[in-house]
């Protein structure tokens, strides 16, 4: 056995922090950053892979550049949608945000 | 010899139903016209069954047997069949004899009712069903026969429906006998499937449990002789279900001499002499058919005694009689059973055409309004006296001689005690009869001055009917004395001339006797006070006015249980059985409101449950592994 | 128990960052006030980016410090910058929310642990480049080239769209 | 007679032509409506006495068998182990045929709705609307009796359910809404349960394999006379495709399926409730095809499915039956007594009688089923006529209710006289079609079981004590006094009494016009249950 379990578990303990911090957090940036979290963990996965994995190849690392960059993008939009948000509602509590329910 | 009127007996009750067929589809527009086409066609039938039977006295007559095929199906083939003897041709001249007699009658009792085409149209009826169940070769036929003149009878209990107690007896007649048709229909299931080749007719019947006993099994036979006589019960008003016959007596008075006296009632008679192989077969149920005819006629009889309604005394005398009857067969005793049925049909049936004719003429029943009605009304004093005297057991009278057979019967059959009954119960019979008899046509008139006017005879087409069947109750009784057996050999086909035993004659006269001379001292000279008895007993008399409370009982026992139990499952069915289904539906809808609970617009609920439900759907799919 | 870990300075060097990766997660979790949350996850990151080196992702780790540490944690404070925080930490507590979720996380990850132990990983079949990120560059514009594109437009889209949502209203006709 | 017409088509599609051709007059002119829905009733009345007319009891009525394919999907033969079926796919045919236990009931129908289609000319409310969905409801009604194939059976069965609900929802009394709610909750719930026993039969035991020179072509489809042939000869369908041989389990479960759904239509205690609201609320017309035909689809199903194809589990099962026999009459009947409101005597009584017909199943000999079927028929009519009384006195003195009425024989003797002749009837009176069905059921059954038979007895006479009591408490009796001025029935009111009456005493008086017809409709069953579960 090598290293990779130690990286899976790693990565299955900080996504299901995130998860939690998702579920919980009335604070949106924390939500927001919380998927970042959950997202960073998704990468350590990749890369992980990439080196122990039964095939070792960049494409782990490679997918990994994506993720990130996508995430980046993501970060942008939450944060300006967030803020758009905020103007209408003056809150960044997530329980006032229920539009769905209406 | 062959018997070439026999096989045109299926025109006998053809004539009523075309005549039934007629009056129900020309409906009120005839009226008159009705009446006259209905005794027309009784009359056909009389003349018919007049044919038959003469072409049957003498000879050795072979029976006739015909019919059609009426209903197939797998394992059942009935077919409508009809069957000439000596026996249904007998009953055949007494039923439509009584029936043109009533038909006639109606013609002056029923003359001012808008609906007699009605009422004729349902004698018809009743008068084929009756023939049809005289005739019917099997005992399919024979039931459905049987329920259709139960259904006549409550159709003409109820003639008079604006009564409430008219519509009240109709439906405990028909109710009460229905109990009774419960146990023959039983009976009827039980014998298919215990008949060899599942048949159902008294030939095959009479193979089975006559010739080659053992067939069936001794219970079974016992259980089968049982159920049928509980069907004979029901509808020849023995106890325990003889409640309805006293209140059948609100239908119009001919009805009450055609089918609750002289006919219908005999059914119960003729169906256990139909099937009495079966009888014989099983001396337990001849025992329990002998005791309970002796009981019903010493129990009828006593609560007679204490009647004050000219009609209902009649009926529990019919009871009584038919008690009689069953007694007879109880014993063993065919002959004696039906010559009674024979010489009760006329004299019977005479006494409700004199009642009728009385209350026609004076608007009531009750006959401590009535008396002095004999001087008025002559013709219906004379028969109703010679009625009353046949009934009693007077010599030579008709009821004498078919009484004497019973009792003769019961003594040799070895029932000293059955014998003993049935002598009281002639005393009874005869001290009722001469309660009724001076009551209503002896001294004085007590009713009011209306009635007195009114009080004369009726016309002649009322009167002719009674004249001849007291002209019958006389004489009939000689077709079977102690000297000369000839209704016996005619029926049974066995010589057996029981002779004259001196012990029966002797009782059955001096009770008779008896119970005249203490009526005629109680009632006419006044010596004897009539209340002797009510005031030194007063419970006793009480108990045989109510009846012994046996209506009560019943009410509240089976009405009354059924009422309850019906309420109690209505709220069950409401309660538990809607209720459970009301809950189902309340459930869903309140996991619907449950389900619009978690549907509140925040993204982190929808994000637990789906959480929530992938982690458990995981756990089910990946973890069957552990199970 | 056989947990079949050599102890080796890989693992020293997994086991540090993997404890400060955690803990900086679980308290940026725990953490009241936002900014102490933002720079917590900042930590993690930093202490993830070590572990893609010991992963021998050296690009990925400094693509890593560059866009984590340094824009989006940078975005996120400018987030919490232009919004109000006074209320937080004073809201009631949803206990039921919050244990289901803990349930569900719990779950979860008891699922994944079970996966991850008993699932039996091949030994690799070779080892990756020891220099890769010349490799990864090779790659990026020969075998990736139009996902790479397609990210660079994504990238741009995005940031014309949280331009186009953050500007203020009543700046629009 | 119809050599090449093919006449069951005719008499299903008729009445849906009819409901488009009402929908296409003009909504003014009422009518032609109105005239429009009864004649095309009609036809198919006589349509189906043509049939009568021509049908030979010996022949199975297999000249009328109609056939065309209509719904066929391929299947991956990659799944198949044997290799050599070339062909394997899924069929559902347009299949009707007729046979000696839907021939009487296809005549009910006929009869039962032309006088329905009659008894509606009392409707005024959206008379476009309610002729239309009439039509419609009996193109369900024929369907479900001809109907050859599961499939086509459902399709007609819900087909019946859509049109049922909107004439109970919208022309029925105060509770319409409500109780159309639960008509088709309840039914929409049965259909359910008999989909899936459905499907459970086609995905065991209708297949039907036919050996080509490339080889076998293996096809499963809902035909019923597939499904029968194979369960006559599991052997041969074993060879063909062991793995989907109906295994015990499965029948098990389609057999309780199915006796749920038809239940529910029968209705079995404890599943009647809603035909309670049913029978008080809608309409009179559609109660006498609602109790008069919609119920004997129930009987129809638990004989065609769950006694054809299920012989062993019926066998098994029979006591079980029985017993809920016994348990619907005595319930059924005291309860009837026990009401107030005459409708629901009716209804009572109905489940009362239905209870019969699970006695006449249950017993497992031909006397028995035909008693079933024939009680389904007799019931059918007679039920038939009581609501159309019931809805020619409502219509007069604006109540049922039996202590609100009295003395109607004088007012109304005509009617008063058809009721009590048809209470008579459902009483069990001999001379009426009532009794025929009650003596052959509780002659079948009593063979094998007597004392249960004894106990079921005692409805007859309960019978009696119900019907009586309101009948007379209706008819008989002084006549109140706001009832007065009641009016006879009109003719277009006493043409169908007199018609369903004269029905009720032919089928009284000569059984065997019904019987007859069915002599060889259960040689097949009868021959499985002999041999298949005896042995």
């Amino acid at each position: 056995m090598s290293m990779l379990g130690s990286y899976l578990t790693l990565a299955a303990v900080l996504f299901c922090v995130g998860l939690f911090g998702v579920l919980t957090k009335r604070n949106a940036i924390i939500v927001l950053l919380s998927i970042e979290l959950m997202l960073n963990a998704v990468n350590l996965n990749l890369v992980a892979f990439s080196k122990y994995g039964a095939q070792p190849s960049l494409a782990g690392q490679i997918f990994s550049l994506f993720s990130m960059t996508v995430a980046a993008a993501e970060a942008a939009v939450g944060i300006a949608v967030l803020i758009a948000l905020y103007r209408r509602k003056a809150t960044v509590n997530v329980d006032e945000y229920d539009e769905l329910g209406r | 010899m062959s018997s070439v009127f026999s096989q045109y007996a299926w025109l006998v009750p053809a004539f009523p139903v075309a005549a039934f067929a007629i009056l129900t589809a020309l409906g009120r527009s005839l009226s008159r016209a009705g009446a006259v086409i209905a005794t027309i066609a009784s009359l056909a039938s009389f003349i018919l069954s007049l044919i038959i039977a003469i072409e049957r006295i003498g000879q050795n007559a072979e029976d006739y047997v015909g019919g059609i095929d009426w209903l197939r199906t797998g394992a059942v083939n009935i077919s409508a069949g009809y069957e000439v003897t000596n026996l249904t041709s007998l009953m055949l001249v007494v039923v439509t004899l009584v029936a043109l007699l009533v038909n006639l009658y109606s013609f002056g009792y029923m003359a001012g009712d808008g609906r007699i085409s009605v009422f004729y149209a349902y004698v018809a009826l009743f008068t084929a069903s009756m023939l049809g169940l005289v005739l019917a070769d099997n005992l399919a036929i024979l039931y459905i026969c049987w329920e259709l003149v139960g259904v006549c009878s409550f159709l003409l209990i109820g003639f008079w429906y604006q009564k409430p107690e008219a519509r009240a007896a109709a439906k405990k007649a028909f109710i009460v006998t229905r109990v009774g048709d419960l146990g023959l229909l039983i009976a009827i299931l039980l014998l298919f499937w215990y008949m060899p080749g599942h048949a159902l007719d008294f030939a095959s019947i009479h193979n089975v449990f006559d010739t080659q006993s053992g067939i069936v099994s001794m219970s079974i036979t016992t259980l089968i002789a049982l159920l049928i006589f509980v069907g004979a019960v029901g509808k020849s008003g023995q106890f325990p279900l003889h409640v309805w016959l006293p209140d059948a007596m609100e239908g119009p008075t001919p009805i009450s001499a055609l089918i609750h006296a002289a006919t219908m009632v005999a059914a119960g008679v003729f169906l256990v002499v139909r099937t009495f192989d079966i009888f014989e077969a099983s001396s337990a149920a001849m025992t329990v058919v002998a005791v309970i005819g002796a009981f019903t006629a010493i129990f009828a009889a006593t609560i007679g005694l204490a009647q004050n309604d000219i009609k209902r005394i009649l009926a529990y005398s019919t009871v009584s009689q038919l008690g009689y009857m069953m007694l007879a067969l109880g014993v063993g005793s065919v002959s004696a059973a039906m010559f009674h049925l024979f010489t009760h049909a006329f004299f019977k049936a005479l006494l409700f055409l004199g009642a009728g004719s009385v209350i026609h003429a004076i608007h009531t029943q009750d006959i401590r309004e009535m008396g002095g009605l004999g001087r008025r009304m002559k013709v219906t004093a004379w028969t109703f006296g010679i009625g009353a005297l046949a009934l009693s057991g007077i010599p030579p009278f008709s009821g004498f001689w078919s009484k004497e057979a019973i009792l003769t019967a019961a003594l040799e059959g070895d029932h000293p005690w059955l014998f003993i009954v049935g002598v009281v119960t002639a005393f009874f019979t005869a001290l009722y009869m001469a309660r009724l008899f001076f009551l209503a046509f002896a001294g004085k008139p007590r009713g009011n001055a209306e009635q007195a006017a009114h009080a004369k005879e009726s016309p002649a087409v009322m009167t002719i009917p009674m004249i001849v069947l007291a002209a019958l109750a006389v004489v009939s009784g000689f077709v079977q004395t102690p000297f000369k057996d000839w209704l016996g050999e005619w029926l049974t086909g066995e010589a057996s001339s029981h002779g004259a035993s001196g012990l029966v004659l002797v009782a059955s006269i001096a009770a008779s006797l008896l119970g005249l001379y203490l009526g005629w001292l109680a009632f006419v000279r006044g010596t004897l006070r009539p209340d002797a008895v009510s005031s030194r007993l007063p419970w006793l008399s009480r108990l045989l006015e109510r009846k012994y409370y046996i209506d009560e009982l019943y009410q509240l026992v089976f009405a009354g249980g059924l009422r309850g139990l019906g309420r109690a499952l209505a709220v069950f069915d409401e309660a538990v059985v809607d209720g459970a289904v009301r809950l189902t539906g309340y459930s869903v809808r309140a996991l619907g409101r449950l389900n619009t609970k978690l549907q509140n617009g925040q993204i982190q609920t929808y994000g637990l449950a789906a959480i929530l439900a992938a982690v458990i759907l995981v756990l089910a799919i990946a973890g069957r592994r552990f199970w | 128990m056989d947990w079949n870990i050599d102890f080796t300075g890989e693992f020293f060097a997994f086991f540090l960052l993997a404890v400060c990766a955690i803990a900086g997660a679980v308290l940026a979790i725990n953490f009241t006030k936002v900014v102490h949350t933002a720079l917590s996850l900042a930590f993690t990151f930093v202490s993830l980016a070590g572990l893609y080196i010991l992963l021998q992702a050296e690009f990925v780790a400094f693509v890593q410090v560059l866009l984590y540490v340094g824009a989006v944690t940078i975005l996120m404070i400018f987030g919490i910058m232009m919004t109000k925080h006074q209320s937080e930490g004073r809201e009631p507590g949803r206990p039921l929310l919050e244990t289901l979720a803990a349930i569900g996380c719990l779950c979860l990850f008891g699922i994944l642990f079970y996966a991850i132990r008993s699932a039996s990983f091949p030994a690799p079949e070779a080892a990756l480049p020891e220099d890769n990120v010349a490799s990864i560059g090779m790659l990026l514009y020969s075998a990736y080239a139009i996902p790479f594109e397609l990210v660079s437009v994504l990238l741009t889209v995005a940031f014309i769209g949280a331009v186009a949502l953050a500007k203020r209203e009543e700046e629009q006709p | 007679m119809f050599a090449n017409v093919p006449v069951l088509s005719l008499i299903i599609w008729l009445p849906l032509l009819g409901s488009l051709v009402v929908l296409l007059l003009p909504g003014r002119s009422g009518g032609a409506i109105r005239w429009a829905g009864i004649s095309f009733t009609f036809v198919s009345m006589v349509l189906a006495f043509g049939l009568y007319a021509s049908y030979l009891p010996l022949a199975g009525g297999g000249e009328f068998a109609e056939h065309g394919s209509w719904l066929s999907v391929p299947l991956n033969t990659e799944v198949m182990q044997d290799t050599s079926v070339t062909s394997y796919r899924l069929a559902f045919d347009y299949s009707l045929g007729v046979d000696g236990i839907s021939m009487p009931l296809v005549l009910l129908t006929g009869i039962v709705a032309s006088m329905a289609s009659l008894a509606s000319v009392h409707i005024f409310k959206r008379q476009k609307t309610y002729f239309s969905l009439f039509l419609l409801l009996q193109t369900g009604m024929y369907g479900v009796f001809l109907a050859r194939d599961v499939i086509w059976f459902f399709i007609f069965f819900e087909l019946t359910l859509i049109p049922m609900f909107f004439l109970i929802g919208i022309w029925g009394y105060y509770g319409r809404e409500k109780a159309a709610n639960r008509f088709l909750v309840y039914n929409g719930l049965g259909s359910a349960v008999m989909l899936l026993a459905f499907l459970i039969l086609i995905a065991t035991l209708g297949f039907a394999s036919v050996q080509t020179d490339g080889g076998i072509e293996l096809t499963f489809s809902g035909s019923y006379d597939t499904m029968l042939a194979n369960l006559a000869d599991p052997n041969a369908a074993a060879h063909q495709a062991g793995a989907w041989l109906l295994s015990d389990n499965l029948q098990w479960a389609a057999f309780i399926l199915l006796l749920v759904a038809f239940g529910i239509k029968l209705p079995i205690f404890p599943f009647h409730t809603w035909m309670l609201k049913v029978h008080a609320e809608a309409p009179p017309p559609v109660v006498m095809i609602h109790s008069g035909i919609l119920l004997k689809m129930g009987v129809y199903g638990l004989i065609r499915f769950a006694a054809f194809l299920l012989p062993a589990q019926l066998h098994s099962w029979s006591a079980v039956l029985a017993v809920l026999g016994v348990i619907n009459i005595l319930y059924g009947a005291v309860l009837a007594c026990a009401q107030k409101e005459f409708k629901l005597v009716l209804a009572y009584s109905s489940i009362s009688h239905m209870g019969i017909v699970l006695l006449g199943i249950a017993s497992l000999n031909e006397t028995g089923f035909e008693g079933a079927v024939y009680q389904a028929v007799s019931h059918g009519l007679i039920s038939a006529l009581l609501f159309l009384i019931v809805g020619s006195l409502h219509e007069r003195t604006g109540t049922t209710r039996i202590d609100e009425l009295g003395g109607l024989a004088r007012a109304v003797p005509f009617t008063a006289g058809i009721l009590l002749t048809a209470g008579l009837a459902s009483l069990g009176l001999p001379g009426l079609s009532g009794f025929i069905g009650e003596f052959l059921s509780f002659l079948g059954l009593f063979s094998t079981m007597k004392a249960l038979t004894a106990i079921g007895t005692i409805g007859v006479l309960l019978a009696a004590v119900y019907m009586l009591r309101s009948v007379l408490a209706m008819t008989y009796g002084p006549l109140p006094e706001k009832l007065a001025g009641l009016k006879e029935a009109r003719f277009i009111e006493t043409l169908p009494m007199v018609v369903l009456t004269a029905f009720i005493v032919l089928l009284g008086i000569y059984p065997s016009l019904l019987t007859d017809l069915m002599q060889h409709g259960f040689d097949g069953l009868l021959r499985e249950l002999q041999t298949g579960v005896g042995g």
